[in-house]
C-alpha cells in the first residue's frame, strides 16, 4: 500500500557555500570589478583611518595649561578638558553647576518612571510637563529660595543646547497638532490661516526667523513692552518647528481610517472628545518616528542661534578657540563638538527606528 | 407630524452657525493681532524716526563684496549689492544641488553595493554626516581645514594651478575674437548628434539593431568642438595665476568661503539624498527586476529601463525637498563669510541703513518665491509621472 | 401610491414609529444616491436592508444618525428632526448604536476602555458603574474573558462582537448594523448573528443591512430591498422571498440565493 | 521715558561688544571691564548711586542697532562710531565722544610692509557691519589699489581668520587694534602700520527723541572729563566734597545746589560717578594705559590743557 | 534506485529531455532547500508541480532559469549547463519565459511597451515587429483592446493574461508558471487558465506550480509533488490522483481535494 514518506536529513551546505571564505569572496572579490572596489576602499580605510587614530589617541595630549603644553604633534585634548565646564554649561556660574545637574537628573528620573508599571501616567505626565518645567525654571534662573539669580546671558554651552532643543520640541508639539488639526479642518478660514502660517514658516530659512525674533519681535511690540532674548528665540524656533510638526502630525491624521472617525462620530463623542480620545492617541503613536527626527533636525538647528549671539554648544567651542592661548585648537574643539551631536542625534534616530519597530509588531496579530 | 419636530434650534447650537461664528472670530482676532503689531511697527518707528521704504535701494553701498558675477564696485547701489548676494545665491545653491546629487547617488548606491566594504564605508559616511549640524561642517570646512593649508608663499602649485590658505587658483581663459566660430562649432556638432540619436531611432525600429548613439553623440561633441577649436586658431589665451607679494595674483580663484560652503552643502545634503536613492531603489520591488532578468535582460538594461524609472518616481519628490533645504541652508555661509543674500542683505545692508524690515522682507520674500516655484514643479512632476491606476 | 408605498402604509399602522425617512433625497456631488426615500420603522421592529453593492444600503442606514447629510426630505428619529442643530445630533446619537463592517473598534483602548469610553465622556456614567455595565455586556456576546486584551489581540469574530457590546453600552434604543458579517471568514459568521439573533429576541429596534438571508428569514419583521438609490420593495420575510413583486427583486435574490 | 524704566526694573541694559580688550570684555567669570563697560557704570552710578547695576549684551556690530532700536537695551557702549548716517536716519542719538579713534592696519611683521600705501593686492580682513568695511573701501578705492576684502561675521572670527593666514592684513580701529593684537598669541610679530584713514569718535548710543536719558548719558562722560581737569579721582573725591570751597567744585559734587533735580537725578549724582567709577583719566589707565596689555599711549583722548581734544563744556 | 526514480526513468525513455535536474542540492544560508532533485523534462512535455507551502516548489522553478542559484548537482536547460557563465545564462533565459504570481508587469510602461520591451532589446527585433507580435499575442490572449493602458488600469487577471503574453513575446521553448492564479479573484482564474489550457494544446513546454487540480487532471503529463525539498512522487495526472503512492501524497490530496 501507501508507501511511507521520510523526508530526507537536511545536510550542512558545501563548505564554499558557507563560512567566512565563502563569505569574504561574496561580499569582498565576487567580480573583477568588485575586487577593485575592496582594494580601494582599504586604500580610503588605509588613508583616514591610522593617521587619525594617531593623531586622536597615540598622539594626543590631554591635559596642559595652553597649546604651548601640546608638543606631541597630535589632538590637543588638553583644550577640551580646560575648557569643559564651559562647554556644558556656558558662562553660569560654576558654584551653581549643581542646579542644571538636578534638573538633569529630575529630568531622567521623571522620564524613567514611565517604564515603571505601578506608577500613575496621568500625574506622572502632568508632572514632566506642567510641574517639571516651572521648578526647572526657577532653579536655571534662581530668584527664589534664596537661589541667586544667575541672568539668561549666561546660560550657554549643552546646557542651552538641550533647552533649546527640548522647550522647541515640546512646545511645539501641542501647537503642530493644533496646526495639523486646522490644516484638515473643512472650515474655510481655518483651514487658510493654518496653511499660510505652516507654508510661509517652511519655505524660509530658520536663520531669517532667529534673525527676526532676535531683533524684529520688539520692534512690534508697544514701546516698553519687552522681553527676554532667550525668549524670543525659544519663540521663534518653536514656531519654526511647529510647522515642521505639524506637517508631520498631518501625516498620522490621514493615515487613521476613516471608520475611526465614524465610529467616535457614532458613539457621541464631540469632536474634541474624539480627536483627544481616539485619533489623537493613535495618529501621534504612528509619527513618532517622523517626531523624533523632527527633533533631530532642530537640535542640530539649534546652532544657528550662535549666528545671532547666543553661545550654545558650538558658540562655546568656537568662541574658545580664538582664545591666544589656544590657537590653533579648532580641529580638537570641532571634532569634540562633533561627538556631542552625533552621540545624540545618531542615538536618537536609532531610538526612533526601535520604536518604530516596536510599534510595527505590537499592532498586528496572526 | 411636525409638531415632533422640536424647533429648539438656538443660534449657536447649529453646526453651520457654530463654525461661521468660530471663523469670525478667528478671522477677526488674526486681523486685530496683524492690526496690532503694525500698529505698534508704525508707532515705534515714528518715535524713533527711522525712515521706511526701498528708496535706499538706489543709493550708493559703499562696501565690497568678494565675489560678485556681474560687475560690482563699491560705488554700486545697494541695489546692486542685493543682486549680486542674491546671485552668489543661486550659484551656490545650483552648484550645491549638482555635487550633492552625485554624491548622493554615488553613496546611495554605495550602500546598497553587494561588497561589503563598499556598503559598511558608505553607512559610515551618511551616518556621520547625517548627523552633525551643517553649522558645524562649515566652520570645520572653513575653520580647521582652511588653517591647515600652506600660506600662500608654500602654495601647493600644481602646474599653472595653485592652492593656498586663500583658495585655488587656475588659469583664467580669456576668449579672443575667433571664439564665435568654436561655439558654433559646438552647436553644429549638438545639431549633428541629434541627427544621429534620431536616425538610430529610425535604423532600429528597420532592423532591430541599436546603435550606441549617446555615447557617439558625446564623442562627436567633444572631438567637433576640440577640431573647431584648432581650426580657429586657439581663439582663448589665458590668464595664468602667478605668485606675488601677497596673493597668487591673476587667474581664476576659488575663494575658501566659497569652497567651504559648497563642500558643507554638498556632502550634507548629499548624505540626505543617498538615503533618498537607496529608499527609491529599494522601494522597486525585486519582483520587477527578477521579470526582467527572466526576460532574458542584462542587468544593466534592467536597471536602465526598469528599475531606474520606477526608482526615480519615488525619488524625485523628496529630492526636490532636498533641494530646497540645500538652498535655504546656503544661508548659513554668513557665518563664514561667504557673501550670500543673508550676510550682504541681512547683515551689512541692514547695518548701514538700518531698514530692519525691507532688509528682512526682502530675504523672505526671495526665500519664499523659490519655494513656491520648487513646489509648484513638484505638484506638476507629480501629476505627470504619477503612475496610471484604474 | 405605489404597491410598496401600500405595504409600507398598511405596516405603520397601528404602533408610533420610531424612525421615519420623508422624502429624502441626498446627492454625492451630482450623484442621486438617495432618491425619495419614504419609508419608517416602528418601535421593536427589526428590518433587514439589502440590495446590490452600490444601490445606497449604507448610505441611507448612516442617514439616521447622521454620519451622512442628507439634502432633501426630513428624518426623524424617536420624534427628532435630524438637522444641523448639534443637540439634536447629539440625542440622537445616545440613542442609536451602531456596528460596523470593519467592527472599528479603537485599537490603542483595551476591550473594556472600548467599551466604557463612550459612556463615560458622553453619558458622563461614573467609571465603576459603566465598566460593570461594560461587563454584562461582554457577558452577553460571550467574550468577558478577553476584557483587558486590545483589539489587535482578538478575531475577527471576536471584534465584531466587541463592537456590538461597544453598541449596546451606550443603552441606545435602535441598533444599526452596516453589513456586519462580510468582512468575516465563514466559521465566524455564526458567532456574530448568534449574538444578533440574541439582540433580536429581546425586542431591541434594529436596521440592518445585510446579504445574510438565512437571518433575514428567521429575524426580519420586514426585508428592504433598495436599488439605485431607491426601495423597490418592502416586505414581511415570507412574502419578500417567496413572492417578490418586483422582477429586480426576484433577478437578486436569484443570484444572491444561487451563490 | 526711559529713566523711568530703568528705575523701574533697577538696572540698565547695557549694549557692549562681544569681547574686545580694554573696551569691553568678560574675564571667565563673566565680569565685564573696559572704557565702554565704565561709560555704562557711570550712568548706573549717577541713578542709582551704585555702579554695579548694569546688565549687560553682547553684540555683534551687526545687532548692535537694532538692539537699541527695539529697546533690548538701554544704552549702546560699543566702541561705535559717531557717523552722520547713523545719527540722523537710524533713529539713534550719540551723545558724545569718549573715545578718539581713527582706523588703522595692522600686519605680520615678516612680511615686510612698512606703510599702508604698500597694501596692493592684499587681503584684507574685517568685521561686518562697520564703519570699517566702508572706509577700507574708501581708503584702496581713493588710492586705487587691488584688495580682496574678506568681511567676517564677528570681530574675533574676523581676527582668527587673520591669525591663521586667510588674510594679510586686519583693519579696525587702532585702539581695536591694539587690543586685538593683546589677544594674539604672538603680538610681536604683528606691527600697526602708522596711517590712520579715517576719524573715528567713539562713543555710548541712546535712541533718539528721549532727550532726558540722552543727557545723562552725556554728563556721566563730561562729569568724569571735568572731574579729571578738577584734579577730582575716586581716591580724594569725599575728602574734597568735605573740603572744597570752590563753588564749582561744590556745585559738581552736590555740596551746594541741587544740578541732579534737572536730569531727574540726585544731587550727588556726579559724585556717585567718581567715587564708584573714577574720573576719565582713572578709566582711561586701568582700562586701555600704558600699564594694561593694550598699552595705548594717551595721544589725543588726553585734557585739552595737555594737550588732547578732551573738552567738556562746564557743569553750572 | 528509489521508486519514484524508477517511474521518472521510465518516462524518460524515448525523446530527449530539454530541461534535465541532476542531483541537485540547493541551500539557504544553512537551510537546506532542495535536496537531491533528479527529475526531467522532455520537449513539449507538460509538467505540473504541487506541494505544501515552503516544499522548494518556486524554488526548483527559478533554478531552471537561474533566477535562483543551486549549489551542487547540474541543471541542463537544453543541453546548456547552468553556472556562473553569463552567456549560457543569457541564452537559457532567452529560451525560457517565466510568469509569476503577482504577474510583475512594468508598471510604468504601456502594455504594449512591456510586450516589446524584451524583444527589442534582447532579441534585437525591429520596433515594427515587435509590436505586431506583440499584437498577435495579445489578440491570442484576448486584450488586444487594451494594448495602450498601463498595467494599472487592468483588472488582475487581465494583467496575468498580459504577463503571459508577455513571456510568449520572446518566443520561448519552455514556459515556467509559478501559482499563476493563486493572487487572482475566482472569476479571474478561469480566464487564465482558459489561456494556459490554449497553449498547452499548442504543445509548448510547459512547467507549472499550480493547485488547480482540475488545470492539472486536463492538461498535464506528469504532476510532482514536493515536499521538504524532494520530490516525493512523480506521475502521470491519473496515477498520481486515482493511486498516489506515498502516504504523503495521499495526506496532501485529501486536504487539497476537501478544500
Ligand atoms: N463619499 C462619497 N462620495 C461620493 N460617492 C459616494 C460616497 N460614498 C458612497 N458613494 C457612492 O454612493 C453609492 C451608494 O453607496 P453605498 O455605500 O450606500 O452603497 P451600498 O449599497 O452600501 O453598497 P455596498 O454593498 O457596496 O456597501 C455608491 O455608488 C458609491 O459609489
Ligand atoms: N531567499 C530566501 N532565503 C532564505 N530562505 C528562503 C528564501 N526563499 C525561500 N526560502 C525558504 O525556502 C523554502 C522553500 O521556499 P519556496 O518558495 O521554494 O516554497 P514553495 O514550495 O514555493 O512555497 P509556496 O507554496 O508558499 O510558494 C521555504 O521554507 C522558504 O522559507
Ligand atoms: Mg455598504
Ligand atoms: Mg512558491
Amino acid at each position: 500500500m501507501a508507501i511511507e514518506f521520510k523526508p530526507s536529513p537536511s545536510l550542512p551546505p558545501p563548505s564554499n557555500a558557507v563560512g567566512a571564505t565563502a563569505w569574504i569572496k561574496n561580499n569582498l572579490f565576487s567580480s573583477p570589478l568588485n575586487i577593485f572596489l575592496t582594494v580601494f576602499s582599504l586604500y580610503i580605510v588605509y588613508l583616514l583611518v591610522p593617521p587619525a587614530i594617531q593623531w586622536a589617541f597615540i598622539d594626543a595630549t590631554w591635559s596642559g595649561e595652553s597649546k604651548a603644553a601640546c608638543t606631541a604633534g597630535g589632538a590637543c585634548w588638553a583644550f577640551v578638558a580646560s575648557y569643559f565646564d564651559q562647554f556644558m554649561y556656558g558662562l553660569y556660574p560654576s558654584a551653581e553647576y549643581w542646579r542644571i545637574n538636578l534638573a538633569a537628573i529630575m529630568l531622567v528620573v521623571l522620564v524613567g518612571m514611565f517604564a515603571i508599571k505601578a506608577v500613575n501616567k496621568m500625574l506622572l505626565s502632568i508632572a514632566i510637563i506642567v510641574v517639571y518645567p516651572v521648578v526647572a525654571y526657577f532653579l536655571f534662573a534662581g530668584g527664589i529660595f534664596g537661589l541667586e539669580i544667575v541672568e539668561t546671558s549666561l546660560w550657554g554651552g549643552l546646557f542651552l543646547t538641550t533647552l533649546l532643543g527640548i522647550v522647541g520640541i515640546v512646545a511645539s508639539l501641542p501647537l503642530g497638532v493644533v496646526l495639523a488639526l486646522g490644516r484638515r479642518s473643512n472650515m474655510p478660514i481655518v483651514k487658510s490661516v493654518c496653511v499660510v502660517f505652516i507654508e510661509t514658516v517652511r519655505a524660509v530659512p530658520l536663520i531669517t526667523i532667529l534673525f527676526m525674533a532676535s531683533v524684529m519681535i520688539p520692534l512690534f511690540l508697544p514701546d516698553g513692552l519687552n522681553f527676554n532674548k532667550l525668549l524670543r528665540v525659544l519663540i521663534g524656533i518653536t514656531l519654526f518647528s511647529a510647522a515642521y510638526m505639524a506637517e508631520v502630525i498631518r501625516g498620522g491624521l490621514q493615515a487613521i481610517p476613516k471608520g475611526q472617525y465614524e465610529a467616535a462620530d457614532a458613539m457621541g463623542l464631540t469632536y474634541w472628545q474624539s480627536m483627544i480620545l481616539v485619533i489623537l492617541p493613535q495618529a501621534l503613536k504612528l509619527v513618532i518616528p517622523g517626531i523624533v527626527n523632527t527633533f533631530i533636525g532642530l537640535f542640530k538647528d539649534t546652532t544657528l542661534v550662535y549666528i545671532v549671539g547666543m553661545f550654545d554648544l558650538l558658540g562655546r567651542i568656537q568662541s574658545a578657540t580664538h582664545d591666544a592661548n589656544w590657537l590653533g585648537t579648532t580641529a580638537e574643539g570641532y571634532a569634540f563638538a562633533g561627538f556631542i551631536y552625533w552621540v545624540i542625534c545618531f542615538g536618537m534616530s536609532r531610538y526612533s527606528m526601535a520604536v518604530e519597530r516596536k510599534l510595527d509588531t505590537g499592532h498586528k496579530r496572526n | 407630524m411636525s409638531e415632533n419636530i422640536k424647533s429648539n434650534t438656538s443660534f449657536l447650537n447649529d453646526a453651520g452657525n457654530r463654525a461661521l461664528l468660530f471663523q469670525a472670530v478667528l478671522l477677526v482676532v488674526v486681523l486685530a493681532v496683524g492690526y496690532y503689531l503694525f500698529h505698534n511697527l508704525q508707532a515705534n518707528l515714528q518715535t524713533q524716526g527711522i525712515s521706511t521704504g526701498f528708496a535706499f535701494l538706489n543709493e550708493p553701498a559703499g562696501f565690497p563684496i568678494l565675489i560678485h558675477l556681474i560687475e560690482y564696485t563699491e560705488a554700486g547701489t545697494y541695489g546692486r549689492a542685493f543682486l549680486v548676494a542674491l546671485i552668489n545665491t543661486i550659484l551656490i545653491s545650483l552648484m550645491g544641488i549638482v555635487l550633492a546629487t552625485i554624491i548622493g547617488v554615488i553613496m546611495g548606491l554605495a550602500r546598497l553595493s553587494q561588497n561589503w566594504l563598499v556598503a559598511r564605508l558608505a553607512t559610515v559616511y551618511i551616518e556621520t554626516l547625517r548627523n552633525l549640524p551643517l553649522l558645524l561642517q562649515m566652520f570645520f570646512w572653513y575653520f580647521a581645514v582652511l588653517a591647515a593649508l600652506p600660506h600662500p608663499r608654500d602654495s601647493i602649485v600644481f602646474g599653472d594651478f595653485f592652492l593656498n590658505k586663500r583658495g585655488i587658483y587656475s588659469p583664467n581663459p580669456i576668449f579672443e575674437d575667433g571664439f564665435g566660430v568654436v561655439i558654433f562649432g559646438f552647436l553644429a556638432t549638438i545639431v549633428a548628434s541629434i541627427g544621429l540619436v534620431i536616425w538610430a531611432k529610425k535604423r532600429q525600429t528597420r532592423t532591430g539593431l541599436w546603435f550606441p548613439a549617446y555615447w557617439s553623440s558625446l564623442g562627436i561633441i567633444v572631438i567637433g568642438t576640440i577640431a573647431f577649436y584648432f581650426l580657429a586658431g586657439s581663439p582663448i589665451t589665458f590668464d595664468l595665476p602667478e605668485a606675488s607679494r601677497f596673493n597668487v595674483k591673476g587667474g581664476m580663484v576659488l575663494v575658501p568661503e566659497f569652497v567651504a560652503v559648497l563642500v558643507a552643502l554638498s556632502t550634507y545634503t548629499g548624505a540626505f539624498i543617498a538615503e533618498i536613492v537607496r529608499a527609491g531603489i529599494l522601494s522597486v520591488s525585486w519582483g520587477q527586476t527578477e521579470a526582467a532578468r527572466s526576460l532574458g535582460m542584462r542587468d544593466s538594461i534592467t536597471q536602465r529601463l526598469i528599475v531606474l524609472p520606477q526608482a526615480l518616481r519615488v525619488i524625485i519628490p523628496p529630492l526636490t525637498s532636498q533641494y530646497l533645504n540645500l538652498a535655504k541652508n546656503s544661508s548659513l555661509g554668513a557665518a563664514i563669510a561667504y557673501p550670500e543674500l543673508v550676510a550682504v542683505v541681512m547683515g551689512t545692508t541692514l547695518n548701514q541703513t538700518g531698514q530692519a524690515i525691507e532688509t528682512i522682507g526682502l530675504c523672505m520674500l526671495v526665500y519664499g518665491t523659490l519655494s513656491l516655484s520648487i513646489s509648484f514643479f513638484m505638484n506638476w512632476y507629480n501629476k505627470k509621472m504619477s503612475l496610471i491606476e484604474r | 401610491m405605489t404597491d410598496k408605498n401600500m405595504a409600507l402604509a398598511q405596516l405603520e399602522q397601528g404602533e408610533k414609529a420610531i424612525i421615519e425617512f420623508n422624502d429624502v433625497n441626498k446627492w454625492y456631488g451630482d450623484f442621486h444616491v438617495l432618491k425619495n426615500i419614504d419609508f419608517s420603522v416602528k418601535k421593536g421592529e427589526r428590518i433587514v436592508v439589502c440590495g446590490p453593492s452600490g444601490s445606497g444600503k449604507s448610505t441611507m442606514t448612516r442617514c439616521i444618525n447622521r454620519l451622512e447629510e442628507h439634502q432633501k426630505g426630513s428624518i426623524l428619529v424617536d420624534g427628532i428632526e435630524m438637522n444641523d442643530n448639534l443637540k439634536n445630533i447629539e440625542t440622537i446619537r445616545k440613542d442609536v448604536g451602531m456596528v460596523f463592517q470593519h467592527f472599528n473598534l479603537f485599537p490603542h483602548l483595551t476591550i473594556l476602555e472600548n467599551l466604557t469610553l463612550a459612556p463615560i465622556w458622553v453619558r458622563k456614567t461614573p467609571k465603576k458603574e459603566a465598566e460593570e455595565m461594560a461587563m454584562h455586556y461582554l457577558e452577553r456576546v460571550k467574550i468577558a474573558n478577553q476584557a483587558l486584551k486590545y483589539p489587535g489581540q482578538l478575531s475577527g469574530g471576536q471584534q465584531q462582537r466587541v463592537a456590538i457590546a461597544r453598541g449596546l453600552c451606550m443603552r441606545p434604543r435602535i441598533m444599526l448594523f452596516d453589513e456586519p458579517t462580510s468582512a468575516l471568514d465563514p466559521e465566524m459568521i455564526k458567532e456574530v448573528l448568534d449574538v444578533m439573533v440574541q439582540l433580536a429576541d429581546e425586542g431591541m429596534t434594529m436596521v440592518c443591512v445585510t446579504h445574510e438571508m438565512g437571518f433575514a428569514k428567521t429575524v426580519a419583521d420586514r426585508v428592504v430591498f433598495m436599488d439605485a438609490g431607491e426601495i423597490v420593495e418592502a416586505n414581511t420575510p415570507h412574502e419578500f422571498f417567496d413572492n417578490p413583486q418586483h422582477d429586480r427583486t426576484q433577478l437578486f435574490l436569484s443570484q444572491i440565493l444561487n451563490h | 521715558a526711559t529713566l523711568d524704566d530703568v528705575k523701574a526694573k533697577g538696572f540698565i541694559q547695557c549694549g557692549v561688544s562681544t569681547g574686545v580688550p580694554g573696551f569691553s570684555n568678560a574675564d571667565n567669570k563673566g565680569t565685564w571691564s573696559g572704557i565702554d563697560v565704565d561709560a555704562c557704570r557711570a550712568v548706573s552710578a549717577a541713578i542709582f548711586g551704585d555702579a554695579d547695576k548694569v546688565k549687560y549684551t553682547p553684540l555683534s556690530a551687526k545687532e548692535r542697532f537694532t538692539a537699541l532700536q527695539s529697546g533690548e537695551i538701554d544704552i549702546l557702549s560699543r566702541n561705535t562710531t559717531w557717523t552722520y548716517t547713523r545719527d540722523t536716519s537710524l533713529g539713534l542719538d550719540f551723545t558724545t565722544t569718549n573715545f578718539y579713534d581713527g582706523q588703522g592696519f595692522m600686519v605680520r611683521k615678516d612680511l615686510g610692509v612698512e606703510s599702508a600705501m604698500d597694501l596692493d593686492g592684499a587681503t584684507v580682513c574685517t568685521e561686518q557691519g562697520t564703519t570699517t568695511e566702508l572706509n577700507m573701501a574708501d581708503f584702496f578705492r581713493k588710492h586705487s589699489m587691488d584688495y580682496v576684502p574678506v568681511v567676517v561675521q564677528k570681530a574675533d572670527e574676523a581676527l582668527s581668520a587673520y591669525a591663521s593666514g586667510r588674510c594679510d592684513v586686519y583693519t579696525t580701529d587702532k585702539s581695536g587694534l591694539a587690543a586685538h593684537r593683546s589677544k594674539l598669541s604672538d603680538p610681536n610679530q604683528h606691527m600697526i602700520l602708522p596711517e590712520t584713514i579715517s576719524k573715528e569718535p567713539l562713543g555710548p548710543v541712546v535712541r533718539h527723541g528721549d532727550n532726558q536719558w540722552k543727557d545723562i548719558a552725556t554728563w556721566a562722560l563730561f562729569v568724569q572729563i571735568n572731574a579729571e581737569e578738577m584734579g577730582i579721582t575716586s581716591k580724594n573725591v569725599a575728602k574734597i566734597k568735605k573740603e572744597s570751597t570752590d563753588p564749582g567744585i561744590r556745585r559738581l559734587l552736590g555740596a551746594e545746589g541741587n544740578m541732579g533735580e534737572s536730569l531727574g537725578l540726585s544731587s550727588d549724582w556726579a559724585y556717585n560717578i567718581i567715587a564708584e567709577v573714577g574720573n576719565y583719566g582713572e578709566v582711561f589707565e586701568r582700562n586701555v594705559g600704558p600699564n594694561t596689555p593694550v598699552g595705548l599711549p594717551r595721544g589725543v583722548n588726553n585734557l585739552w590743557t595737555e594737550g588732547g581734544v578732551l573738552y567738556a563744556p562746564p557743569v553750572r
